[in-house]
């Protein structure tokens, strides 16, 4: 990738999201792209197929806010938010309008991910044998397996369009470095059309490459780089900032109460600018709190060879 | 081991679910009384389990208690993170999860659970939070326990609204299939009791009822004829040690003990 | 794990190793367990399938050394030293016995360990489509592709009896960390029934826990970790020793005579007590030379929550 | 741009590969020839190729000249590190390679190669290589380049006596089988000339002869009727900045350049 590979955020979501693309939003828990999904809804963009394995409160935001026609998923709640009520008004009341599902377990959605990125046309899977699943979601699908004769579930593909992630750094180029909890980032980018990456931090190259296995993504795979400090809030960074549990918390009567959920997207993403204008209105001081404090890691050693960093020094 | 002189329901809960986990070497848990229950026994019966989260920690060692499996102090000091990839392909579907906890909406005689939705799945009454990796942990973990919070007809009906994650029983209707590894699930707690299943293909039998509890009244909130085990007993009582545990030492704020 | 599982080379070997077992012995270049291989040859365990991507030196001497009956890899020769010549005896002309032979391509043995690490009875691959070699293996099979009507190639699991591999290190409880190169070693160790790991050296619980990301195995997947260091010459450790190319440029005309090689073999190997023994007859000065000079990786910050560690210091 | 003074056919191999890379991306490539070639083209007409290696390691800036695709100057300083399973799966599979490089004992007309075998598999003459990586990248590389060090008919026969790494008119004949994706053999680099294939499901033909050579002489060492480019050139020598940067910058101890 050359230097055009960082960008904004805003000018990435312009050039590579368009209205009714397939979109994947990943981070499980950790490191969720929260900035670059209230971009999208500020943009406008709609008629889009969401997909996310855990929506949390970033599928409730972008479901209200109109963009979504469609949700790819394998849970339906916020582990400490517990339910989303913008989810179920749309599934349970159709309210304000029906809001089509693909239902997948965690493993499946994972190996859909799997088998977008390696371009597989299927993925076979242990789970679901007497399940009612297969049944309502017509993708899951059962192949003969040629040693046994028996047959096992499979899982289609997922290629979206574009895959979106948030990380702690990458270098200029978009070589990607992510520690902490992983999830399903490196397979739902491979297996996007597009990449957007948004990070904490872009780092010198030599700071990247002095630690080549904690690179998850590698440039090559990276279509837009976008330096958004504190792009995962109300997620958390690992060895950044923590997750705003009290934010996750008043979410549930903000999600229950329709008028002041769209209310909450107007004045805290449609009403701002961008990233930095949303931290304002969230509180600085809020974001201050979450703060981390130091637990270094420790450093290895990948060796060089004795006398080799003068022998090609010009390049 | 003297009985203790208090202790509330989730107590007796989390104590006998300790209890049973006295041989298991890895366990598959969410936060919260799961945690708790391999806590006590790390603490009490067995030095060696080690705990393994859907988020891809394992061997986790917080400094505080953990808000959730991909809490930042769950990673912070953990022996590793692996990719959700490896987690469900290489260390659930692999084989190497002794014990898998679940939740659920309803469970059936054979172990079934329903955590998708009540009613039709076309137009629910509540949408439930759908499989998550329960449908991947009923198939793959050794076996799995159950926690309930309620015991009655409709957590516990003939029939479940959907089968989210299926019994090996259920699977054995589809002999054309290659069967899940998982014995299913062996336990479930409720606040009445604890029902057990013996055989991979048997039934859940009541073999224990919590002290002041009777058989009768366990077989009148369950939606189908519950059988009784032969040597039913009752929920040994947490001792003073296990409560002291569990309230000086492991949720020390009361975040899951209430 | 509890702490069994650090135990010697040859009590591991001896203990987890059976005449008749399917083995793995994995590392591409890098981290190869030569000391582990060396041990099974000196306890003469006999009748053993190896498989190993890239066969390399090392089963140039274990298939001279008369333990093995069967071959599983993707490749036959070694990329510095050209060909195994006693591989290319035993295929080509039957000599000392003939040598049945599994081959794949290198994408198919990452996935067979993966399919054997999912306990799946198969994994697709989009290689093979016109090739021969499904035609020299019955065990490359086709399935129907249920969304496309198509057929794909499919490969079967491998599940390694024993699975050996080297590392960097490990704390005492099993739990790996490896940096560099990393090949197949997580698949092929969740593929095993039992996995043997040597290790340069065992670090404190709290090296390992600075740093969770950089544990490739954890320790529920390890049976033994075996303390040998400068366990993988000839082959290297990154950050620690080089790897000992002169070794693999006199390994040639060994390998081309079958007298020399057995000599070798006896001299080094059956000759030797344990890898200290065989690094002395190796040379120390030769050992030492391979040294490499530090560069560090740095280190990054996991992050703690203010006044956690106060918290629950009892733990 | 000056013709060198003088250069080995070598340099004019590695010089017209690397002219040929002016446009790729992302090339994978062993250590040898094609590693000097991307350096080259690097140098010259493309500053964003990367290189990546079947090892797993992508954006590798060595310190001193590799040995090999997995030497430790080759990791030390690299942009990143995967493993094989995302290596073989998603990139190369998942389409991310623009260009292979591979070697062969023999090639088709088609640009099938075989890298396994002389003579039969069961009993063979010369047991050789085998696939490695090469039937993947064949398979799902954006197109191959081959460096050929002979050009015979032995070489390059009317068939394989084994075809390791089809070509996609060999895939074609199997058109139930999902196709790959892969454009196959685009280049073939000989001591002769160069031959290039312009359809996805076309035949090799001759584009380039070397200074000297004729289009007969490479017919007469053909296996097959070779067919000839109707602007068949002389292939370009290498210019005097090349060749100092081949000799002076990018294989300085010459382990490469003979």
């Amino acid at each position: 990738m050359d230097s055009d590979t960082v960008v904004s955020l805003p000018h990435a979501v312009e050039k590579l999201v368009n209205p009714g693309d397939t979109i994947a939003l990943e981070g499980f828990s950790h490191l969720i792209p929260f900035a670059a999904g209230h971009e999208i809804i500020r943009q406008g963009i709609t008629g889009l197929t969401f997909c996310r394995m855990t929506p949390d409160l970033l599928s409730d935001m972008m479901i209200a806010a109109g963009g979504v026609d469609r949700l790819v998923c394998s849970f339906f709640a916020s582990g400490s938010a517990g339910s989303l009520y913008e989810v179920r008004r749309r599934i349970e009341s159709q309210d304000p309008a029906p809001l089509p599902v693909e239902e997948y377990s965690h493993h499946a959605m994972t190996l859909r991910y799997h088998a977008g990125a390696a371009r597989l046309p299927f993925a076979p899977i242990s789970s679901f044998v007497g399940s009612d699943m297969p049944g309502i979601n017509p993708d899951i699908r059962a192949v003969v397996d040629p040693y046994t004769g028996k047959k096992i579930y499979v899982v289609p593909p997922l290629n979206p369009d574009v895959t979106i992630i948030h990380a702690q750094r990458a270098d200029r180029k978009g070589n990607v470095q992510i520690w902490g909890i992983a999830g399903v980032q490196q397979e739902a980018v491979y297996a996007a059309d597009k990449v957007i990456v948004t990070v904490e931090e872009i780092v010198d190259d030599e700071v990247v490459r002095a630690d080549p296995n904690r690179t998850l993504i590698p440039a090559h795979a990276v279509d837009a780089v976008c330096v958004v400090p504190t792009g995962a809030h109300p997620s958390y960074v690992q060895g950044s900032y923590d997750r705003d549990n009290a934010f996750y918390r008043e979410w549930t009567p903000i999600s229950q109460d329709p008028a002041e959920l769209r209310e909450w997207i107007d004045t805290h993403i449609r009403g701002t600018k961008d990233h930095e204008e949303y931290l304002d209105a969230i509180g600085r001081d809020r974001i201050a709190a979450l703060r981390m404090a130091p637990r270094p890691s420790g450093s290895v050693d990948y060796g060089r060879r004795p006398d080799a960093s003068t022998e090609r020094s010009s390049r | 081991m003297t009985t203790a002189a208090d202790f509330t329901e989730t107590e007796l809960v989390v104590c006998a679910a300790a209890k049973m986990l006295a041989r298991s070497n890895t366990v598959f848990a969410g936060i919260g009384l799961p945690t708790l229950a391999v806590d006590l026994a790390h603490r009490t019966l067995n030095p060696d389990i080690q705990l393994v989260y859907e988020s891809g920690v394992a061997g986790a060692h917080p400094e505080s208690m953990a808000e959730g499996i991909a809490d930042s102090v769950v990673v912070s000091g953990a022996e590793a993170v692996v990719n959700m990839h490896a987690l469900f392909g290489y260390v659930l579907q692999g084989g190497n999860v002794d014990v898998g906890f679940l939740g659920a909406a309803q469970i059936d005689r054979f172990g079934s659970l329903n955590t998708t939705v009540i009613g039709d799945w076309e137009s629910p009454k509540v949408r439930l939070p759908g499989s998550g990796g329960a449908a991947d942990i009923m198939a793959n973990a050794g076996e799995v326990f159950v926690i309930l919070r309620r015991h009655d007809p409709a957590a516990l009906p003939s029939e479940l609204d959907f089968v989210t994650s299926a019994s090996p029983v259920r699977a054995a209707e589809h002999p054309d299939f290659i069967q899940p590894r998982g014995f299913g699930v062996s336990t479930v707690i409720t606040p009445l009791g604890i029902l057990r299943r013996k055989d991979r293909l048997g039934e859940l039998e009541l073999t224990h009822v919590h002290p002041g509890v009777t058989s009768e009244q366990v077989q009148e909130q369950t939606g189908w004829d519950l059988a009784i085990s032969d040597d039913l007993s009752v929920t040994q009582e947490p001792t003073g040690e296990e409560v002291r545990l569990l309230r000086d030492e492991i949720d020390t704020v009361r975040l899951y003990l209430r």
